[in-house]
């Protein structure tokens, strides 16, 4: 049961006081299957701390009104609360403006609205549109069924199956004059791998495309922003921050959002609807058709908060330490094959692996019985897991509440795992 | 009740590991595959008939322990039986995990027995049934008059 | 100050114990502008019984996991949950199968839904869409902006601007073998009523066209039976129910939904990615691309559990006690002018008016002093009130736990309305 | 502070059933619309200029109170003015209610005080604002080179 002791120094150099972090998340007191519950799952979604909770909860007991319509107290006070986390979701990406902020119900209807409403109207059979290979759906499937839709072409920047590294020697010819829009994500939710987006991005700009960047790993972990970045649209996801399901962002260049056809068509969305014609409001409220998520939207706007209290420097080299940590750790262990770069400061805070000849499945229900919550399969990644030809990964992912007590916990089970498929 | 007891079990992780019945057939009478979306799984089955009899079953594909053992265990099962024998015997086997029923195996068949604690662990289950019901299937619609 | 008394038995028999249910919505025990609160906004969106309120906070504190993916315990726990929900809809409104039940952020993004997935593909130019004048803009903007985009003909059931019904007469015309689709409310939210929903469905099956019915307002007043409506889609909204904001339905025939185009695209909605071509799941999975809004439908399964227990017919009786008295309460007051059917049979709990030339937010701005929230304006349904020729209405809209004594307070607000612009 | 103080004084409900400038503009040298779709207030402004100075101000729409009140008493503040005076007019009033400043009207102006009770129900604000953004709007627009 003794693994050999970890030749990295006990505790590195963090900002984080995370056991004081820990209480804030109510969740971390349970046990799972009988152990200490340890969530390794962060890529998947993020646990939330009680000021997240609390607002929920606050909207349900003390307003519940629908917003922007109303005349009374109650239904001011959420119009006012829903607005400002606006407010705070700009300043947390740096926006020029809030106007630059819509809310969506995830990540996924994000890219799919800038499919809908910008590229539907602006890419002609025989254009192009570049993504990369190691895309999650969210950020494939659409422009792949666009693609078909349109008679335009699909190319792909490929992934090097040595470490699931993007090969970008051929970029010039992936993304040329005839490429309309190019989809990349900032961070790959199996690898940790954050490719070299402005390299991408310049080379997008240069032959006049539309850049998505996909932020839905990206943006709970690292400090965004949007202006520096220079990208027309990012995408995120407000359950990946610590904030409640449901809710979803789309940063868009003001003048790009003013231009695209709206998307869900209803109510809130128009300034005048006659039976002959309808004028539309501009971005935001043009693509917020409908009662939005408001409780979900006021309580993101505590998440993101949260976050800033925390520090998004110092939850990154949180997960650099733990991430170097688990890797270190994992070493030891015979027959565990693990993907990514080799260097780490290109990788947040995630390790995917799989041990000897146990299905990822089977890892993962073994590290469960334990106590510890990972992720296993084919992380919506099916296009990359072809590339790296394999049947899925067990993905443990970081974030500011987990410590190296736990990576060590996992390794202990993984040993368990070796024993078992031994 | 454990993971080793249950599941992991010497008579499963052998079947997992076999490649006797891992192969593809490219004179297959029926082929059909079957695929768990939320799990990954995604295994492809080949059946070879001789009139009303199942010569040889193979599976390829990738799965988990449970789904691959169990794809191998379904293979070294219809072997030589009638549709009909084969189909009471995947009733069997479903009664078994889905019904907590004490399966009524013939000794040829006791090893389908080690499956049964997949049932204590409910998400496996579907693991466990994945390449039996995708079989299932094939042999219903020929029947059906397709 | 003292109005004259009302000619009506001060209670009339209804089999809810109102007083003991209020006691389930937190929020009733506050106070708005110093007064007690009443809330008479149920049309905007409803109140939340403790036990919804609970459940969202469950999801976040004790399993908050994402669903469908994890092989660990809290994952499987909310993916049950999640998919109990399903079941729990689908017995409420008597679909024929759980499949049948789409997961949605809105009502109005249900209606877009149908427009992508399904009038996308099968309206041509000179098709036919027909829906009426009395509508929501979810169930008009969609389908102006589709014909528009189509080249199709929007046709409208006319208005009778004397009582805002609908005037059926020209139905077969309106209605006809080039009218490919037909939408229609099941209940008005400007006036309640409740148009003849079958009358206007047996026509359009007559034709062969496709039925859309809006229940964002029926469905949360009404005992629903989707088999015997008879229309191929329903669509409504949690959180007018009682359930949480951020949670639509999207209620359509199997058959019709499998021969659907997807409509958002991402994961979880794909059986397998492949760079060439992609594979999708059957419904209700396809349209479900992307992380749900987990704890919302959680907390919408409770919210039906809730009505459901309270029991549908009982709510229906209450709201017509409620129309009733305030009807009769109202008559009493000059220069009062109320919209929607003498026959308040046809009506659900809701009551529109204007006072003398006092404008609706003039009205509702004096209410909201009073403690009283009603929604004013345009309502969403900007074509039903150019009909009727008006600035917009008050709505007072009633739910279970409203009672005949706040309808005595709304009266008297009124007056002093009255008083303010004589 | 109550309502019938702030909101609803004789001075506010009198401009607001006023007629006087309640009209279309069929020679109007500018129009434009403005809306607030959150409340349905929904008004054209018309006005008439001879160079640089305003002949008369009408407007037309559906809007509350405040809205149709703030509108008729712009048309009245606006008449015979200058553009540079109107400018500085549409200014002090957007701050009476924007900043919390004591305005500082002539007396031909005074009435425009009236208004000063709606900044204690910071959702009306922009009833009152409505008419004035739209002509402000109008008179920055050709002065920009339009
Ligand atoms: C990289 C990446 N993009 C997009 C998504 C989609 O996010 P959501 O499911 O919240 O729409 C995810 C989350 O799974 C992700 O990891
Ligand atoms: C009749 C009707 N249809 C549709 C809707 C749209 O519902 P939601 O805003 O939840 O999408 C509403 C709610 O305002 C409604 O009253």
């Amino acid at each position: 049961m003794q693994q050999s002791q970890p030749t990295v120094e006990p505790t590195a150099r963090v900002s984080l006081n995370v056991e004081e972090l820990r209480r804030d998340f109510p969740i971390l007191t349970r046990t799972m299957r009988g152990k200490p519950f340890i969530y390794l799952d962060n890529g998947a979604t993020a646990l939330k701390p009680q000021s997240v909770i609390d607002e929920e909860v606050r909207y349900y007991t003390e307003l519940s009104a629908n917003i922007h319509r109303g005349v009374y107290e109650f239904s001011e006070e959420a119009s006012e609360c829903y607005d400002r986390t606006r407010g705070i979701v700009a300043r947390f990406v740096n926006a020029q403006s809030e106007r630059e902020i819509v809310f969506t119900k995830s990540a996924t209807e994000s890219s799919n609205l800038i499919a809908y409403g910008w590229a539907m109207k602006n890419i002609k059979a025989g254009d192009e549109i570049c993504i990369s290979e190691i895309e999650h759906h969210a950020n494939f499937v659409p422009w792949q069924a666009l693609a078909e839709r349109l008679g335009a072409t699909l190319r792909m920047i490929p992934m090097n199956p040595t470490d699931a590294s993007l090969d970008i020697s051929d970029l010039d010819r992936l993304i040329n004059d005839r490429t309309r829009l190019v989809g990349i994500t900032a961070m790959s939710n199996v690898t940790g791998y954050m490719p070299p987006v402005e390299r991408i991005l310049a080379r997008a700009r240069a032959v006049g495309a539309v850049t998505v960047v996909d932020g839905a790993q990206w943006v709970s972990h690292a400090t965004v922003d949007v202006q520096k970045l220079d990208a027309d649209f990012l995408i995120f996801s407000a359950h990946k921050m610590c904030g409640p399901t449901g809710v979803g962002v789309l940063y868009g260049r003001e003048s790009l959002l003013n231009e695209m056809d709206p998307f869900l068509f209803g109510g809130d969305m128009v300034l005048r609807v006659r039976k002959e014609k309808t004028v539309f409001r501009k971005a935001p409220e043009k693509f917020e058709a409908g009662t939005p998520n408001i409780a979900g939207v006021m309580a993101f706007g505590k998440a993101v908060e949260y976050l800033q209290n925390v520090g998004m420097e110092a939850i990154h080299e949180h997960e650099q330490d733990l991430l170097r940590y688990v890797v270190e750790r994992a070493s030891e262990i015979d027959g565990l094959v693990s993907y990514g770069p080799a260097d780490l400061s290109t990788r947040g805070g995630i390790f995917s692996f799989n041990v000897g000849d146990a299905h990822p499945h089977d890892t993962g229900n073994i590290l469960d019985e334990d106590g510890i919550a990972v992720r296993t399969g084919l992380h919506c990644a099916h296009p990359l897991m072809q590339a790296l030809g394999i049947p899925g990964t067990v993905r443990a992912s970081f974030y500011l509440y987990n410590t190296r007590a736990e990576v060590d916990r996992l390794i202990e089970s993984i040993h368990r795992v070796r024993r078992i498929f031994s | 009740m454990s993971l080793e007891e249950d599941l992991y079990k010497e008579i499963i992780l052998e079947n997992y590991r076999s490649k006797k019945n891992r192969s593809r057939m490219d004179d297959a009478d029926l082929a059909s595959e079957g695929a768990n979306p939320s799990c990954g799984d995604d295994v492809e089955l080949f059946v070879k008939l001789d009139g009303d009899r199942v010569v040889a079953v193979t599976y390829d594909g990738i799965g988990c322990s449970i789904c691959c053992a169990s794809a191998n265990l379904l293979c070294e099962a219809m072997k030589g039986k009638t549709l009909t024998e084969a189909m009471t015997i995947i009733g069997e086997y479903r009664k078994m995990l889905l019904e907590d029923e004490t399966p009524h195996f013939s000794e040829d068949l006791a090893d389908l027995e080690a499956m049964q604690g997949v049932k204590h662990y409910p998400v496996r289950i579907k693991c466990a049934l994945l390449a039996w019901n995708t079989v299932r299937d094939m042999f219903e619609t020929p029947a059906s008059g397709g």
